[in-house]
């Protein structure tokens, strides 16, 4: 029953080894490692006696101590400068101390005003009730899109996801930048175009856009004779229309 | 008392609707009414004399804070010049076309199950989304995307930076685990 | 000018977000900066000695009403909520995102230990956090940063008026030093 109680308050195994360094009263820069370990694994024990899920993460943890254990076993060699070698504890100091300073930023942040908890602000009821529930473009962040957008799908079948995850960003990207461009300069060459990326994962990008745009006949490509460059437009037919929203 | 004055104040101001002294009676169990309306009137009258911004009114059956009448003009100046609204209606249809874009009316209607015209209309006029071009296809339908104001509505560099359903999925499924 | 701070109160009370100082020389359109400036200053100041129920606090770069906080319980029993808490989880990923910004995920998971994906994504949720751009090393990750609202939330300013920690200190001397 003692250790349930204390489990439960633990964030993570980086949170039960500072608890068993308090503890003991145990000098963070120096680690008893073997009574530290032994410490570990009996709570480790203990949780897994009690059926509770133990996260793989503090057996990853109880894996570094007894490799640092054994480390600190083999007798201490020195390099050829004479210095001694690195402490094997001293990464798991370095990440307990950084750990234990966001814990205690928490702590801390926990202390400050918060709103809703220790003070309030009101919300516009006025005349325009009619919004209620909407907010203004400026303040959507990209995470609302993306839920709206798995809201949507999340009735469709698997088949229409793969689909919709094959449909690459990178070329939705590119087809957008390409329009924009031609609206721009009417008329580029296709070598023009294709030299626009950087990188070549951009190249196929383009590439891969300019197809998807020539098959859907939003764009023309055309040579005036062979041998000439070929060039590319948006379609002649095409009414544009961005203007107006522009 | 002073801290009823001011517990009431808080109230007053944080209430959607005016504040009624019964409510008040509800909320502040042990104190008599008399002492209720000792405060309100009391601040009511403090803001009054002050003559700032805002007043502390009798109306409706309670008390709610007004702006001061002067203000008006600045007030719907304020109100009218707030950013676009978007329903969850255009949120999603902005999320298809943003995901698919170019994207055809039918083809956004098929994800969604239903009517798009009225709020593709609207993300057209907010300059939202636009028309990139025709599908040569019978009918030539219209194909859309979105538009450089979407970017900076969303406060994207450019659309690859619109996190991959992959990405999500990863931040849900962990939540069964905890 | 009497009316300007008249005017300036009613909007910033009539406003749901803070209320930038920008935002009130675009409506209140000749007049100078540092007289709204003082303005606020001046009602800020005035609320302040005061000492009621409402206070005008600069925060998330603007100014915003806020409820005295012994008010709090009273608040609490109107709305008939719970009063908004995070978890220590929560509480101590916000706290990495707050002081590591622009940061990954995976940045987050090694300094707490654990996988974070669930508590990230309830912090989106609550828009404290949000999606800042991707990382430009193979396979863009996604970097998250904190929000105005957390800002709003947290009473403060800017980031700069986040609590300075010693260990934060020590750890940057340490790196420095290497």
């Amino acid at each position: 029953m003692d250790y349930r109680i204390k489990l439960e308050i633990f964030e993570g195994p980086l949170d039960l080894l500072l608890y068993l360094i308090r503890k003991n009263e145990i000098d963070i820069y120096d680690i008893p490692i073997s009574l530290i370990t032994e410490q570990y694994i009996s709570y480790i024990d203990a949780m897994k006696s009690l059926n509770l899920d133990l996260a793989g993460e503090y057996l990853v943890l109880a894996a570094t101590l007894l490799h640092i254990k054994s480390r600190m076993l083999l007798p201490v060699h020195e390099t050829e400068g004479g210095e001694e070698e690195d402490d094997p504890r001293a990464e798991l100091v370095r990440q307990l101390l950084e750990y234990r300073t966001f814990k205690e930023a928490a702590l801390e942040m926990e202390r400050m005003k918060l709103l809703d908890r220790d003070f309030f602000t009101r919300k516009d009821t006025g005349d325009d009730r009619a919004d209620a529930g909407e907010r203004p473009v400026r303040e959507i962040g990209v995470f609302e899109l993306v839920e709206a957008f798995q809201r949507v799908i999340a009735g469709m079948g698997d088949m229409h996801i793969m689909e919709m995850e094959r449909n690459d960003m990178s070329v939705s990207q590119r087809i957008s930048e390409m329009l924009d461009l031609l609206r721009e300069k009417k008329t580029l060459t296709f070598e023009e175009l294709l030299g626009m990326p950087r990188e070549r994962r951009q190249l196929v990008y383009t590439f891969l856009a300019l197809l998807e745009l020539m098959k859907m006949r939003v764009v023309r490509a055309f040579q005036r004779a062979p041998y000439e460059a070929i060039r590319v437009c948006v379609a002649a037919e095409v009414d544009v229309g961005g203007d107006a929203q522009e | 008392m002073k801290d009823l004055k001011i517990i009431i104040e808080s109230l007053v101001y944080i209430s959607e609707t005016p504040l009624s002294v019964n409510k008040l009676k509800e909320l502040l169990v042990d104190v008599p009414e008399k002492d209720i309306r000792e405060a309100l009137a009391g601040l009511a009258d403090e803001y009054a004399r002050r003559d700032g911004g805002i007043f502390l009114a009798e109306v409706a059956g309670g008390y709610q804070f007004r702006t001061a009448e002067l203000s008006a003009p600045w007030i719907l100046k304020l109100r009218g010049g707030k950013p676009a609204t978007l329903s969850q209606a255009a949120m999603e249809t902005l999320a298809v076309v943003a995901y698919r874009q170019p994207v055809l009316k039918l083809d956004i209607e098929q994800v969604r199950g239903v009517d798009v015209s009225a709020t593709l209309r609207g993300l057209l006029e907010k300059n939202l989304v636009r028309i990139v071009g025709r599908k040569d296809v019978p009918g030539k339908p219209i194909l859309y995307g979105t538009t450089k104001k979407f970017l900076e509505a969303f406060n994207l560099r450019d659309l690859s930076e619109l996190p991959t359903l992959r990405e999500i999925k990863e931040l849900e499924e962990a939540e069964s685990l905890e």
